[in-house]
């Protein structure tokens, strides 16, 4: 039994957050200044340090980790509270594109991939409805994420009866891409396909990576977390209110304590899950996303007013918290088809 | 035990919703339902001003003699219930709600001459000068200081969470006026004009990407001494005045009700994943039925503090605690509303308003645009004005004996 | 508007505080001792100061109470934490027995009558599933409050197509009555009915006496919350551990503002559907349960080992409340199908 | 990361089991199920004890000179979770958990030789003299002294919550042997014989109607100067010893797990008002799910702990979590235990025990009648032992450096 980092995973959990570096806001309001809201030479510079590979395949040109390896990573993002959309655009994408000559463009980081898998009217369903028609897709996705800013859609649809994944370019012909702001800066997209030609469906098992994806993401809210509680520690022991540190209050001790009881609680949940035993990676996600807004809402409230300015890096950690709380389904939906199976 | 109004309350009820059929217009109803910040921007409300001035309906707390109306407080309650429920845009509190009334009551004739009508015509707009970096729930330890130098003041120093003081002309701030006095007894209550060169506003947008406040920073700023309200060192007892006048006769639950059935409506038009629409879906369903119980007993809790101060006796320990439920509720009705609409409650627009032509189009409805930035601002209700955890503590010592 | 007693009222509230003393539980004991649990001599005494008859209509010999008379009383008796039965056995046998001559026993305290309405199988189910058939009654209840020393049990059944009640004495040819102890420590019962003779049903609407029954229950429930509230805050500023009463550390003063909150909040729900205006009874009776049963367990908390004894009169307020918490219903239920009611 | 045994710690597994299967009795199966107190009857664990003793296994916490049966904290775990598996009954925490590793690191080997045998044989049966009326959460401002008088102590004062005292012919406890030293310091830790004219035991009957508690007086009590463990003044620095050791290698997980299966099983049984089973119930079934999600990663959390005793490194700061989230987790698990069953957890018998031939008929099923007074009695989960305000605090310093 043993719960330590391996020592790669060690490698990349520090090569991970020197890329992130303190967590500076102003770096991050400049990269969402940028065309789509995305910071083309930090990827690179991510994609440079192996980091997408990691989630790539061998065969791929990738390293082929483990899905505890990705959550490491994505953990460590979370720490360090990286305006990169690895999750979205890295891990997903990789998983994929097995197999697929782009996927050495994603892996280098030159090729910004993402999927496009929710649709209006269709609230957090992962099956599709838009169908494969005579080789065309047709239809409208919405969420997509980063899609303001990607090179490559991977589009699900409905195909032979089954759930199917296309990749399309985002200059294909009949492809009208619009870009809006979301919670965490980042732009996601709604596409319109209008008769996109498509050509073979991609061989990884959709459902299969979405279920990895939540663990993945349930692993950067894990890290969200841990550095929205210690950067509130260490909030309290300096900020001084009545004579004192306002960390010497008992109510704000306890409050800590309970946050810090959380953290550990969504910890050892994500652990579980990358042992794949338990409740589903849904309600995972689920759980550890309750928490970790939990968590952020009470360093907002713990900073005072300055909690709720765009000049800390609290709130875009409790935003990106807020959003991937709701990706791949919330924590609502996720704990009620966790309570619909039988023990 | 009733809720019956008296005929005469129903007939100004009647005379107040008929005002706000005519009066409201299209234009003032989407700008303050689609204002996702706290405060509404001046534009819209100087519009809404202007007519409630008009009618004589404006400065609903100050005396008569100064251009109140002269309501009782069940008239004023059903004023603030039917612009709620109207959609009525928030007035801008620092100039009607805090320094007015505070003009009114310890203002020389000469103060209230000059300012009262300034700031009941839309001419004067106030920004208040309370808080500083180093003393936030903490006012007691404020730093900034003004000295005098023959008639005037000069004021050094900052003051943080200046809401809107880049609209504004003037500031009411507490000022240190001897730094040897123990610490609530050097400060002053000083009313500084904001067009100056020794006044600089910097703005602090929040993390919903709205511009509400800002740092305003004074280096040799100047007031004459004619702009000292009271006498030096009376600005803790006129603070407190200011906060208590602000209590009382609050009226929050109806539009927090207004909110839920608006949510509760939208849920029948939002699928769920597994057939049917969210307003449906068992939890959903328990956790509106959930909030609607505590807004009703919020609003009854409202209610008897109106029947408190229509009897004439204080308002009573309830007063403390409407800030602390009222503020909770706030976030919890929000947060509803953003597990409500899925991913299009993940939409952050840039860009304000969200009213108007120039606004953003929305991803799905307006109200799904809307759901976050609120959410997001709203968290702010829980931190101003008395943070939470400082109200438990005045009520815990105050109303429990604690 | 207005939300005083009235002097009436005010006369029921000085009267029934007075008949329950300072809530002595070496008394209590003594009663639960007697047979079936119950101390006729007390009831009597209750009954002689016109308590049961303000439920009862003035045709009946009674005073013709409003409800809001009735709640005043109810929520007296939970602060002076009475153990008698008064909602149980005095108000909804006064309300159902509408211009029948036994009201004028019950009025009287010589009968104690209650409602035999919960079926075997059924939850919280308030229609009966036990059908007449030719002039018999046969079939199940249980949970019968205080059924353990009741006289006359006014047994629901489905009657022609309705549900009706019908009054059964307990030595009626047929009847079995085992009784059993419940949370309050008194005793209720298990009734087994064969082939027993009724007579024609009662004239009252039973769904319109059960919604004001939990009315009057969430009355008492507010009057137990009051109490225990009160008490604790008596206890926490005599209480001294680490050098000081444990009513100075800040938790533990927060903890009792959110209690307070949690009583005003329920005092309002409940003036608020004596006025009948929003909820229905059944989702305020789960409002004020939940906020009674917290603002209870906090009471036990902050007793720490003392209030986990059967001594102090804090368990025996927590009893109560969990077991009004669940009479006609939970919280759960009620709040549930308030949920699924249009605003 | 890795959850995976070793092929001789799934061997030493696989030998519990067996053990379990053959060993213990239905009856005492029986009886750990149906026993609603925190500590189970010593005609009971009498019983068990005597199996384990046999093989053993019974002092899992002493080294192995003094009975131990030298496990690794794996193995200690293991044993745990197979007897929670199984439904043993709990075995009496004073003296093979308390005292027993107390005597084993400060006793004599006098003291060793006298009292570690009886423990393991069942001839002496311990209770803990701890907390007084005035000194609960704070332990230091204890008041019963010990006076030394030639070779006796004589003790006088009082200590409440003494567990099993009625049972006990041993208490250990601490006393105060110096006035006048600080409050820490003047602490003793004194071993003294029930059975004497000096002793009164008074039952304390819990809400529940179990009698597990008492009052236990001390009025010239006496004990022989050789029951000092340690030297005077050294209790504090004991006691400590004693609560540290009975934290780290927590099992409790996995009975909080089977409770919720059985709860999960019986809500498949229980009809729900609007037709279906409670196990269908959309408010049940989240409730059941989120206390599965929270058992199952305090499950985690607990070998976490584990995972570093192991490796030979300090437990770490969860340790001190376990008791806090432990605490609030059966108390979650308990409710939904009463919210399942209905009017038939509204029962509450107040014959004991509610196993064997006398046990009262319970209405329903034998689950339900537990079901109340579990939940009463587990009320004390969050109080004994440092209550969750305590254990808060100390984390807050202890951990978070607050």
């Amino acid at each position: 039994m043993d719960f330590d980092l391996s020592e790669t995973q060690q490698l990349f959990r520090d090569t991970t957050l020197r890329f992130c570096g303190p967590g500076d806001t102003a770096a991050r309001h400049a990269a969402r200044r940028q065309p789509g809201g995305f910071d083309r030479a930090r990827w690179q510079e991510l994609a440079g340090l192996g980091l997408i590979g990691l989630a790539a395949g061998e065969g791929d040109g990738g390293l082929g980790g483990s899905l505890g390896d990705c959550a490491t990573v994505a953990q460590a993002l979370g720490e360090g509270l990286a305006a990169e959309p690895w999750l979205e655009c890295g891990f997903i994408p990789a998983r994929l594109l097995a197999s697929r000559a782009a996927a050495a463009d994603v892996i280098a980081g030159s090729t910004l991939a993402t999927l496009a898998f929710a649709e209006p009217g269709r609230r957090f369903r992962t099956d599709p409805a838009l169908e494969t028609a005579g080789g065309k897709l047709s239809g409208a996705k919405t969420f997509v994420p980063c899609g303001g800013a990607a090179d490559l859609f991977l589009v699900t649809a409905r195909h032979e009866g089954r759930s199917a994944v296309f990749a399309v370019p985002r200059d294909a012909a009949g492809l009208t891409v619009q870009g809006y702001p979301v919670a965490d800066g980042s732009h996601a997209a709604q596409l319109v396909l209008d008769g996109v030609a498509h050509g073979e469906p991609l061989a990884a098992d959709l459902d299969a990576v979405i279920d990895e994806a939540r663990i993945v993401a349930a692993a950067e809210l894990v890290g969200l977390a841990r550095r929205l509680l210690a950067d509130t520690l260490e909030y309290v022991k300096t900020r001084e209110q009545f004579g004192q540190p306002i960390g010497r209050f008992q109510v704000i001790q306890h409050r800590l304590v309970d946050a810090y009881a959380r953290v550990e609680a969504a910890q050892s949940a994500l652990y579980r899950a990358l042992l794949r035993l338990g409740a589903p990676p849904a309600a995972v996600k689920g759980f550890i996303a309750d928490a970790a807004q939990w968590v952020g809402q009470q360093a907002v409230q713990l900073h005072g007013g300055m909690g709720m300015t765009d000049e800390l890096a609290i709130g875009h950690g409790l935003k990106r918290i807020v959003l991937l709380g709701k990706l791949f389904g919330d924590a609502a939906g996720g704990i009620a088809a966790y309570g619909r199976e039988a023990a | 035990m009733d809720l019956d109004f008296t005929p005469d309350e129903l007939a100004f009820q009647a005379e107040v919703r008929t005002f706000l059929a005519e009066r409201l217009s299209p234009r003032l109803r989407e700008a303050a339902a689609n204002t996702p910040s706290v405060f509404v921007e001046p534009d819209i409300t100087r519009e809404w001003q202007a007519e409630l001035h008009a009618k004589g309906w404006l400065a609903t707390l100050w005396p008569r003699e100064f251009g109140g109306p002269g309501w009782t407080p069940v008239q004023k309650y059903l004023f603030e219930k039917e612009c709620a429920d109207a959609g009525a845009p928030a007035l801008p509190v620092q100039g009607l709600k805090l320094v007015g009334p505070v003009i009114c009551k310890f203002g020389t004739p000469e103060q209230q001459a000059r300012f009262l009508p300034r700031i009941l015509s839309g001419e004067d707009y106030w920004c208040q000068g309370y808080s500083e970096p180093g003393a936030g729930s903490d006012l007691a330890s404020l730093a900034c200081r003004a000295e005098r130098r023959g008639d005037k003041y000069v004021i050094n120093g900052t003051k943080i969470w200046t809401t809107h003081a880049h609209h504004a002309n003037w500031i009411f701030a507490l000022v240190r006026t001897d730094a040897s006095a123990r610490k609530q007894d050097g400060i002053s209550f000083l009313l500084i004009p904001m067009d100056q060169p020794g006044i600089t506003v910097s703005a602090i947008v929040s993390i919903a990407n709205d511009h509400e406040l800002n740092q305003t920073f004074f280096d040799n700023a100047e007031t004459g001494v004619e702009n000292l309200i009271g006498a030096e060192g009376q600005g803790w007892t006129i603070a407190k005045y200011l906060l208590e006048n602000e209590r009382g006769g609050s009226c929050a639950a109806p539009s927090l009700l207004a909110e839920l059935g608006r949510i509760e409506r939208a849920a029948r038009d939002v699928p769920a994943d597994h057939g049917g629409m969210m307003r449906d879906d068992p939890h959903f369903a328990q956790r509106l039925a959930q909030l609607r119980l505590e807004a009703e007993a919020f609003e009854i809790t409202e209610l008897r503090i109106l029947a408190d101060l229509a009897k004439g006796r204080p308002a009573g320990p309830q007063t403390s605690l409407i800030k602390l439920v009222g503020a909770n509720l706030r976030q919890a009705v929000d947060t509803l509303a953003i597990d409500l609409y899925g991913y299009e409650a993940m939409q952050l627009p840039t860009a304000r308003p969200l009213y108007g032509n120039a606004a953003p189009e929305p991803i799905g409805s307006r109200s799904a645009q809307l759901a976050l930035p609120r959410w997001l601002n709203d968290r702010a209700w829980t931190i101003f004005g008395g943070s939470d955890e400082v109200q438990k503590t005045i009520i815990a010592k105050q109303v429990l004996g604690l």
